[in-house]
């Protein structure tokens, strides 16, 4: 099961970086934080898992796709 | 005239406090005295700041305040249902990919705001439809497997019986 | 871009209840996998949503940012006067002084349920504020 | 009992697989996100009923009915916002080609 | 009810496998709109797992974590539905 997901962890970080558009990163950057929540999960660890949770998903993703849509969408 | 708005807010903010019980006692699943006594307590400060959002001044119908529980479990029952047969109907779709999707718009007869977002997400969750805009009473629905495209035929044929029970619960 | 009727009435009908499950996760901070900090968040994330469905404007009626700037300062003075306190009566510096509970029960803590409560309101208006902020900026 | 808790776990697994196959299979936005919102709510409604029915009347069993709730309620509302996203932007619904059939 | 830990196993390890086919959305959609419907599947089938795996260890207060993500996971897709309009839409 955790090797799975550790698999999983380092495909979308790759991704995240790889993506021209800034938006498509942001969604792989939620994906890739809600994976590292449930791996901390399944070891046992709940109180990282919904530090985790809260803050990579939720408000670190709001701040990055309002801060996008308040400059230029694409990296150069 | 003052009297009246005054009593309003309280009644308000006592609704707003008793629904938010129910969700506390049902989460924590915790019948310690102290338990409940935070509950009330937490509940009480949660609703007086947000009785204005929770329940707006205008939402004066004694029916939209407290819908008929018993009809409303007989809903969700009735609802659940239907969406284990959308269900299999959608994947017998998607083995035979069979589909012809149209975009029907029609009108709905409800006239309270909660029972037309039930009916939008219900309509959400059932065979093949999917809600794409909702304004005032004018829906605006995608249809996977459309067999007319006459708006009051399509709306007969999509809202189903579920605006006669919406009709019944909160009217 | 004009919000839909659907968003909005949902929003509004959920925010109660985000707002008193933050509020769970900061009073059983210390029985359960919650906290302070987690609460305080998820306190943050309800106001967030009435932002981004009825707009900024509305979640400052109900939650003012100079009452908001005023409540963060004060919650980081009465963590250390907490502290203190502990200072004076007791050896350490946030030494309990309070009598413990019973375990599994929910005032078991001492004053972690105070301290519990203080973080969460200082991280949950400091969050706000810093989405009422960046919400609110012009941009480029 | 047993056989009913098999049978919403298996349910489950077998929406969520032809789900995905429904949103990897069909042309355009709006097909793939009816499958999407059926198939997928559907999935996770039985797993969840599942472990209702295995926890029985406990405590456990409240927070999993509160988690129901939750789902039931924003899971629509979530596909809605998607496809109203995609309307607005213009997008045109996908179309099957048929010589014989009126176009109104 | 006390049911065989291996079968609470095998559901686990399918759900993480739909859920590795419904990334493959996420990576390959040509628009913007499919990878927030690969996002919105993933949500799910994860916190689906959550419990699954909170009813495994019977644990009741891991449950905690899978309402939580219930919550994030419902306001970031609406922050990034609402925020980022395409062409003409713009804030």
């Amino acid at each position: 099961m955790t090797e799975v997901i550790l698999i999983l962890l380092v495909i979308f970080g790759t991704l995240s970086l790889q993506f021209k558009k800034l938006l498509n990163a942001v969604i792989c950057l939620a994906i890739f934080s809600l994976l590292s929540s449930l791996l901390f999960y399944y070891l046992h660890a709940p109180d990282v898992a919904i530090a985790e949770a809260a803050v990579g998903a939720g408000v670190a993703t709001v701040l990055f796709v309002v801060i996008i849509s308040k400059t230029r969408k694409e990296e150069k | 005239m003052i009297n009246v708005f005054l009593k309003w807010k309280i009644v308000r903010v006592i609704l707003t406090s008793l629904y938010l019980v129910v969700g506390w006692i049902l989460f924590t699943g915790n019948l310690a005295p102290f338990s409940i006594f935070l509950g009330f307590t937490f509940s009480f400060s949660v609703a007086l700041f947000t009785y204005n959002i929770f329940i707006e001044e205008r939402e004066v119908a004694r029916r939209a305040l407290l819908p008929r529980a018993y009809l409303l479990l007989i809903y969700l029952g009735v609802l659940i249902f239907k969406i284990y047969l959308a269900s299999f109907k959608m994947v017998l779709t998607i083995i035979t990919g069979d589909i012809n999707p149209r975009v029907v718009h029609f009108r709905t007869g409800l006239r309270s705001e909660v029972a037309r977002v039930i009916l939008a997400n219900s309509i959400t969750l059932t065979p093949g439809t999917l809600t794409l805009s909702l304004d005032q009473d004018h829906l605006i629905v995608h249809w996977l497997n459309a067999k007319t495209t006459h708006s009051h035929y399509a709306g007969k044929l999509i809202k189903g019986s579920f605006e006669f029970w919406l009709k019944k619960i909160w009217i | 871009m004009k919000e839909s009727e659907i968003v909005d009435m949902i929003s509004r009908k959920l925010f109660p209840y985000i707002l008193l499950f933050g509020l769970y996760l900061i009073s059983y901070g210390h029985l359960s996998p919650g906290g302070g900090f987690q609460g305080g968040v998820v306190l943050a994330s309800g106001v967030i949503l009435i932002c981004l469905s009825r707009g900024v404007s509305s979640a400052e009626r109900v939650f003012p940012s100079r009452k908001l700037r005023i409540v963060e300062a004060e919650m980081f003075f009465l963590f250390l006067l907490m502290g203190a306190g502990g200072l004076l009566i007791g050896k350490y510096f946030l030494e309990n002084f309070l009598p413990l509970g019973e375990a599994g029960e929910v005032p078991s803590g001492g004053f972690i349920f105070f301290l519990n409560i203080v973080i969460g309101l200082k991280v949950g208006a400091g969050i706000i504020l810093i989405c009422f902020y960046i919400l609110k900026s012009k941009g480029e | 009992m047993r056989i009913l808790i098999y049978v919403f776990l298996g349910l489950g697994m077998f929406f969520g697989l032809l789900g995905n196959l429904g949103v990897l299979r069909f042309p355009d936005i709006y097909t793939r996100l009816q499958a999407s919102s059926k198939c997928g709510i559907t999935s996770l409604l039985s797993i969840l009923i599942a472990s209702m029915l295995i926890k029985g009347i406990t405590p456990m069993s409240g927070r999993i009915l509160v988690i129901t709730l939750f789902f039931l309620i924003t899971s629509p509302v979530a596909s809605h916002i998607i496809g109203k996203r995609a309307w607005e932007e213009g997008l045109i619904p996908w179309r099957r080609k048929k010589p014989g059939k009126k176009e109104n | 009810m006390d049911l065989n830990p291996l079968v609470l196993d095998i559901v686990i390890f399918a759900l993480t496998g739909i859920s590795v086919i419904s990334m493959v959305r996420v990576i390959i959609g040509p628009t913007t709109e499919d990878r927030l419907i690969g996002l919105n599947l993933v949500v799910a089938q994860i916190v689906g797992i959550m419990v699954v795996v909170a009813v495994k260890f019977n644990r009741s207060i891991y449950l905690d974590v899978a309402l939580v993500y219930a919550i994030l996971g419902f306001v970031s897709i609406l922050a990034i539905a609402r925020y980022t309009g395409g062409k003409e839409v713009q804030k």
